[in-house]
């Protein structure tokens, strides 16, 4: 127990521009243990993963391998030091079939080029010891989500490095692969492997893990030893005793229901037969505030995609005020008061070509113009009141490119740019994913605001301690369907039970 | 003594190659200062050089039109500007504009061509033309006169008819493909010299040279090579080196006089015939010393 | 804490930034310095009206360009729709045989110009439907498309060019060359129409809703659908627009050379799409404007003029179109790298 | 659960599947069937040969350009580079002039080919230089050096054709109309030379580590940058292969015609990339191969010669040109739907 560490994080800070992802973070992993890093979006754990594994060079600080101070040239170097790492985001070639993923960068040269024999059988049994009926020629886009992440794991396996590190390799796999996984990482630390684990599966984290250190706005905040420590312990120290995200706004009557989900049914997109929503009813009042809670896989982001109008059902139908919305556009949707804020704003929030006020203003461009053309003074006025409105940071032009905002601001845009559009309804998927605690609570200010001027907000989250913050109703989200209803008043404990694989049937 | 700006073809063929050399050299010992530039076929890069001369304030613009029809226009605007133009090697189809057009007798030339060619080919088989670029009126008058000499052949058969653009590499690859639909022919014609060397590779290619005679048009001196060399029978000289001198001396005689010292605007001038026998007499670049 | 408004520097005026801006500006101001040091004839009102007009054409098409290119998109069927439009108007000029009533039908020049305008859309919609209907690569629609136009060119024309395009005041056509040959004011109409369509165009990009789904749906197509920009049909289009511009510049091409030829335009999509990128846009879609893609387009009349006037050889103009590009994109690539790491 | 195994038929062989797969094998057996039924001529070995002979020149050029496609670029300078290595060619065959010693050097055929392809990769390193070190697109790099490249044939030939290039035995360099005029074994050297180049890229794309390196970083080049691919030396290896290529597709077009021209190969690129695309790869790279290039390049080349022997008019081939690229892309979009949307 008290050997010393094999690999260490001494004094890492990274800086990102403006952005402090980390601060001077020390960082232990243990020989032939699993040392969990928990936290919440945002706090740094990928960027330590990033610079342990030379993906990423730190600001400022010292890496040490096997007590010696070491810096790595790039993560081919750290791979052949015997550090791997899966990372969080998949990193596939899509277009490649499995066995030449798993060997991608790293082939295997026989005789008369690369020894495609050789790969494969390797494939066979990485997956064999995966547990997994995956044929090492099928094409990576042709599997679903979870096998892609075993993938992902059965490569960094194949490299049998002596440290290997984890981040979110759970997010999309079902609970018979957990367990298997875990099988394997049990033998791995048998065999001396150290292994870093990062899940925001807290509890089945704590099934697996030696050590837990817990990060927060990129400090280390907590260090302890499994035996020491519970659930609690973690929650307190990832979210912070008395951070307030608010309280569901209360001292108004409720109105009629604006949204009803009836029946909703939404296929996979990859076409492999099952429905990410399944005949998922819900409905939401003005004035009222739902948040959906639910594990990555959930199909939270489906199911209010499909609300938005971007995805097709595939049975049941959506309501607005009293009005089936099937067959609109995304446009007439957002003309009769229902908007989305997307889970991705990188992706499909920001046009990150265009300056912050014409993000603001790119919903609602029917506001200032005039005849045929847009007028400058009114846009700016609509700009100005937005900016105001959702406190973004910025000079009150919005001429700034949206690049230059942090992300919490970033956020903010996205959320102001649908609130200027004037809705009645409002789903937000996310919306505090990868924003630092403050500018969450702002954006649940804002959205509690909203609320007691009768807009009916439905929002996601992946964190517990969100849920509990300004929604009216708790609803959890598990493999397409609700598997519980809370009020407020609920403890954490429960909606995370009522959202796990293990209650799920 | 002034600007006399010269636009020819395209360069790459050495044909408009040694029409603008000579129009420039002949500008120069007359006193004036010449400006070569090339359309490469493109009436509205003609249309721009011929705003350039305009610019330039030009005396005088030697010209070889890109298009028959589309070059009237650029003609017409450089003399509302009051520049005398003249045209060299090919036609535009209008009358009056340009103060002369010096063309090489192509329809004498075609006879002259055409009937070497059945003394070297024979009087009996089938035989392919490659035809120039369509826009250029040379292309026709080139093919109307071969129909009209070889139309007396009955036993002459014309098995293929292909535009090769007056393009060496479209010659050939054209080429190659009539062998293939027409295994059986004894000879090509072709409507100019480029056209008929990349029918010459192609044949030598296909090991056919021996069988199939070649006769070109234009008098290059690539063609005079391959004339030594025996591989091609014949070719048309047009007398491009006397017309581009003459075009640019009768624009010095109007500039200075007002009158091109010509009677007709339009002015033939005969082709010669360049075969092993006179070869020797080729002196240079298009030019056959009597 | 992290929420602590930083120092932000950006928005300060920067002068490299304005340089990088005004690179195209910059460029056309030294040629016209150097040719003029170096031709007594560049210099002059009457030089650069000309030269004007002859960057009419290019710039004509590279308007359309630029709205394809925002877009995210390529148009490389521009050149093939100028020469098929300049031959739609020549054989409309030439009288229209009804075949059933036996007579030859004369439509006016306004119809004409109208005729050839739809044929220019109706080519831009295929690309545009190809493009944003069937998914197919920009790049590859509209080299399909282009192939395919130039040969319906040269089969109606059976590759010979339509002369005498004046009409005849007895027919009622008259007035075509007015496009090509006249001046307003001394300026001539084919500078005109590249005036008022970059006018329009800028106003449209700057001060419309259209312009906006524009520039946000070649930024982030994603982001623009869900904030209810309707992608699609913005995408379509832009291709239609810039099939029109072809066609216009067809038509002023023709009136000015008072004649229309199936080869006509050959490649000029690439001199198009150089103004647009010598004018700074990027061809990953989102940035670029109207006045940098003019500024692109006189960059290149004026130095390929300026060439010819100084009587350089034809080679030494491709070796420059060349160079220009590339250092033109190079200078981009240092602008955009700090804005594409942010 | 969700482990359960899915009723997964993408494995076993799906008939429409196969008949998307091999479109472009069926255009051609489809273009060879029409053409024998119409000419007597056509279905023949010599024929054949001939026409492979004329595939040979964009075959090449078509190999080039698949290397960069798959890493998701675009190579629009192979013409011009093919023109400028038979103006180089034949520059060396005619004889380097030693100023200093007062010799005129005749390299052997040889060394003509190395230094012939050296400059063709010199060529392609400028475009990969430009695009991985300088990140310039793909597009405006390579149009680019397409105009630097032909003005300097232009300018080192003054305009004009080497001819000869035959050499002369006393001089040592004769034997460079061996690769376009020989035959081994009744097959034509250019299409010996084309089947060997498509072998050894398809065993390099099949076989080696560079081969999944371009793969995989045309796929996801982020994923390959993380599993150790070096990304941006494979992208500028492929331009230098293109440029290589482009070399020797230079090299035996001269070859063939014993001569070189400035103007050579002009807008060949095109077709290049009408082959590769014709031949189902996708121009956002990662996907494509060599089987499908070479149906692709023979679909084009098989059909212009095709429609040359039954005497349709080259009008029509450039229609026919375009509609074959245009339906090409759209199969395969259809072929990509499903799997663009998981
Ligand atoms: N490439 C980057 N450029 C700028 N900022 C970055 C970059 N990568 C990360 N950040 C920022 O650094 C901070 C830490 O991010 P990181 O991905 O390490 O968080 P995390 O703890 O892994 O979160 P999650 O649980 O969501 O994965 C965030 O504010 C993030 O926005
Ligand atoms: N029942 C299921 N069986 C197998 N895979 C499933 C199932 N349900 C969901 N998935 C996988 O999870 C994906 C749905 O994830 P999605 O992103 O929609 O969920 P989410 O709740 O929005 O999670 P997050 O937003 O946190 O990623 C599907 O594409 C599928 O691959
Ligand atoms: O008359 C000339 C020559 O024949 C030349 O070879 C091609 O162009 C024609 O106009
Ligand atoms: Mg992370
Ligand atoms: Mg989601």
């Amino acid at each position: 127990m008290t050997a010393q560490p094999v690999l260490s994080a001494r004094n890492i800070a990274k800086a990102y521009g403006n952005i402090h992802a980390l601060k001077g973070v020390n960082f232990d992993i243990h020989p032939g243990q699993v040392t969990t890093l928990f936290g919440e979006n945002g706090a740094g754990k990928s960027t330590l993963m990033k610079i342990l594994s030379g993906v990423v060079k730190p600001t400022s600080g010292e890496i040490v391998l096997d007590g010696a101070a070491v810096t790595f040239a790039n993560s081919t170097d750290a791979r052949n030091r015997g550090i791997s790492i899966i990372h969080q985001e998949l990193s596939l070639a899509r277009n490649m079939n499995v066995r030449d993923n798993i060997f991608m960068g790293r082939e295997i040269i026989g005789r008369s080029g690369v020894d495609f024999a050789e790969e494969e059988r390797q494939t066979r049994l990485l997956m064999a010891e995966l547990e997994e009926d995956i044929d090492p020629l099928t094409p990576v886009e042709e599997l679903r989500l979870g096998q892609q992440q075993i993938v992902e794991i059965a490569r960094a396996l194949s490299v049998n490095s002596r440290i290997l590190i984890m981040d979110e390799p759970t997010s999309a796999l079902s609970a018979t692969e957990v367990e298997v996984l875990f099988k394997v990482i049990r033998d791995l630390t048998a065999r001396g492997v150290s292994i870093v684990y990062i899940s925001h599966h807290l509890e089945e984290a704590l099934q697996i893990t030696h050590h837990a250190v817990v990060l927060r706005d990129g400090a280390m905040t907590a260090y302890a030893k499994r035996s020491e420590i519970d659930l609690e312990w973690i929650v307190r120290n990832m979210v912070g005793e008395n951070f307030d995200l608010g309280s569901p706004p209360e001292g108004y009557a409720m109105g009629e229901t604006a949204l009803s989900i009836e029946n909703l049914s939404v296929p996979d997109a990859a076409g492999v037969g099952f429905s990410v929503v399944d005949r998922l009813s819900l409905s939401v009042k003005a004035g009222e505030i739902i948040c959906i809670y639910g594990l990555m896989g959930a199909g939270r982001t489906e199911l209010l995609e499909c609300v938005a109008g971007r995805l097709a059902p595939s049975g049941g139908r959506v309501m607005l005020q009293g009005r089936d919305v099937a067959g609109l556009t995304i446009a007439q949707r957002i003309a009769r008061g229902l908007v989305l804020v997307p889970e991705d704003r990188q992706r499909d929030g920001l046009v990150q070509t265009m300056s912050v006020g014409q993000n603001l203003s790119l919903a609602s461009i029917g506001a200032f113009t005039k005849g045929l053309f847009t007028s400058r003074k009114a846009e700016t006025a609509v700009v100005a009141e937005a900016i105001r409105k959702v406190t973004v940071k910025t000079d009150a032009s919005g001429a700034a490119p949206i690049g230059s905002l942090s992300g919490g601001n970033q956020q903010k845009v996205v959320i102001g740019k649908m609130l200027a559009t004037n809705p009645k309804v409002i789903v937000l998927d996310e919306p505090s994913r990868g924003i630092d605690i403050g500018a969450k609570a702002e954006v649940f200010r804002l959205l509690a605001e909203g609320a007691k001027q009768g807009l009916a907000v439905i929002y996601s989250t992946s964190e517990v301690g969100e849920c509990l913050s300004i929604a009216h109703r708790i609803i959890v989200m598990h493999r397409g369907r609700i598997s519980a209803e809370f009020d407020h008043t609920v403890a954490k404990e429960k909606i995370m039970a009522a959202s796990g694989e293990a209650v799920a049937h | 003594e002034g600007l006399i700006t010269i636009i020819v073809n395209d360069p790459a063929n050495p044909y408009w190659k040694t029409e603008g050399d000579v129009a420039a050299a002949t500008a120069e010992s007359l006193g004036y200062t010449a400006a070569v530039s090339a359309h490469k076929g493109d009436t509205n890069a003609e249309s721009t050089m011929i705003d350039t001369a305009i610019t330039n304030k030009s005396v005088a613009i030697i010209l070889d039109p890109a298009n028959a029809d589309g070059s009237i226009g650029a003609v017409q605007k450089a003399v509302d500007a009051g520049i005398p133009v003249f045209l060299v090697n090919a036609e535009i189809n209008k009358e009056g504009l340009a103060k002369a057009q010096l063309v090489s007798n192509n329809a004498q030339g075609a006879a002259l061509g055409a009937q070497q060619w059945v003394a070297s080919v024979g009087e009996t088989g089938n035989y392919a033309e490659l035809f120039g670029n369509p826009a250029d009126n040379n292309a026709a008058t080139r093919s109307n006169g071969y129909e009209t000499v070889l139309t007396q052949y009955p036993d002459l058969v014309k098995a293929a008819k292909e535009v090769a653009d007056w393009d060496r590499t479209k010659g050939h690859d054209k080429m190659q493909s009539i062998l293939q639909a027409n295994p059986d022919i004894i000879g090509v014609i072709a409507g100019n010299d480029e056209m008929a060397l990349g029918a010459i590779a192609a044949l030598k290619e296909a090991g056919k040279l021996e069988g199939v005679k070649v006769g070109g048009f234009d008098g290059s001196p690539d063609a005079v090579a391959a004339i030594t060399a025996g591989e091609m029978q014949y070719t048309v000289l047009q007398p491009v080196a006397v017309f581009s001198a003459e075009a640019v001396k009768q624009a010095d005689s109007f500039i200075k006089t007002g009158a091109t010292g010509a009677a007709t605007e339009k002015q033939l001038f005969d082709c010669l015939l360049i075969t092993k026998d006179n070869v020797a007499n080729y002196t240079g670049p298009f030019t056959l010393s009597q | 804490m992290s929420s602590t408004p930083k120092p932000n520097t950006k928005q300060g005026f920067d002068p490299i930034a304005l340089l990088l801006e005004g690179r195209a500006f910059f460029a056309l101001i030294a040629i016209i310095v150097v040719f003029s040091l170096l031709s007594p004839n560049y210099l002059s009102v009457a030089n650069f009206l000309v030269m004007a007009s002859h960057v009419a054409i290019y710039g004509i098409l590279a308007i359309g360009m630029l709205l394809v290119i925002l877009n995210g998109g390529i148009d490389l069927s521009v050149g093939s729709t100028l020469g098929l439009s300049g031959c739609i108007a020549g054989f409309l000029m030439h009288g229209v045989l009804i075949e059933s009533a036996g007579v030859i039908l004369y439509p006016p020049v306004w119809a004409v110009v109208i005729l050839t305008c739809t044929m220019g859309a109706l080519v831009g919609f295929v690309n545009g439907a190809l493009v944003a209907l069937f998914k197919v690569p920009a790049f590859v629609a509209s080299l399909g498309v282009m192939y395919v136009a130039r040969g319906i060119a040269l089969l109606m024309t059976n590759g010979l060019t339509f002369n005498n395009l004046s009409g005849k005041a007895e027919l009622g056509n008259q007035g075509f060359n007015w496009l090509g040959f006249n001046r307003l004011g001394g300026v001539p109409i084919g500078v005109l129409v590249l005036a008022t369509l970059a006018i329009l165009a800028g106003l449209t990009l700057s001060r419309t809703a259209f312009g906006r789904w524009l520039y946000a749906s070649g930024g982030n197509e994603r982001a623009a659908e869900l904030s209810g920009v309707p992608v699609k049909r913005v995408q379509i289009t832009v291709y239609v627009l810039s099939g029109i511009c072809a066609a216009i510049a067809g038509l002023v091409l023709s009136s000015q050379l008072t004649s229309a030829g199936p080869t006509a335009g050959n490649s000029y999509e690439l001199t198009a799409i150089a103004a647009v990128v010598i004018g700074g846009a990027a061809l990953t879609g989102g940035r670029g404007t109207i006045r940098g893609t003019m500024l692109g387009a006189f960059v290149i009349g004026f130095l390929s003029d300026g060439l010819v006037i100084i009587g350089v050889s034809s080679y030494w103009q491709t070796v420059f179109t060349g160079a220009v590009i590339v250092l033109a994109v190079l200078l981009n690539s240092i602008q955009y790298k700090p804005k594409a790491n942010a």
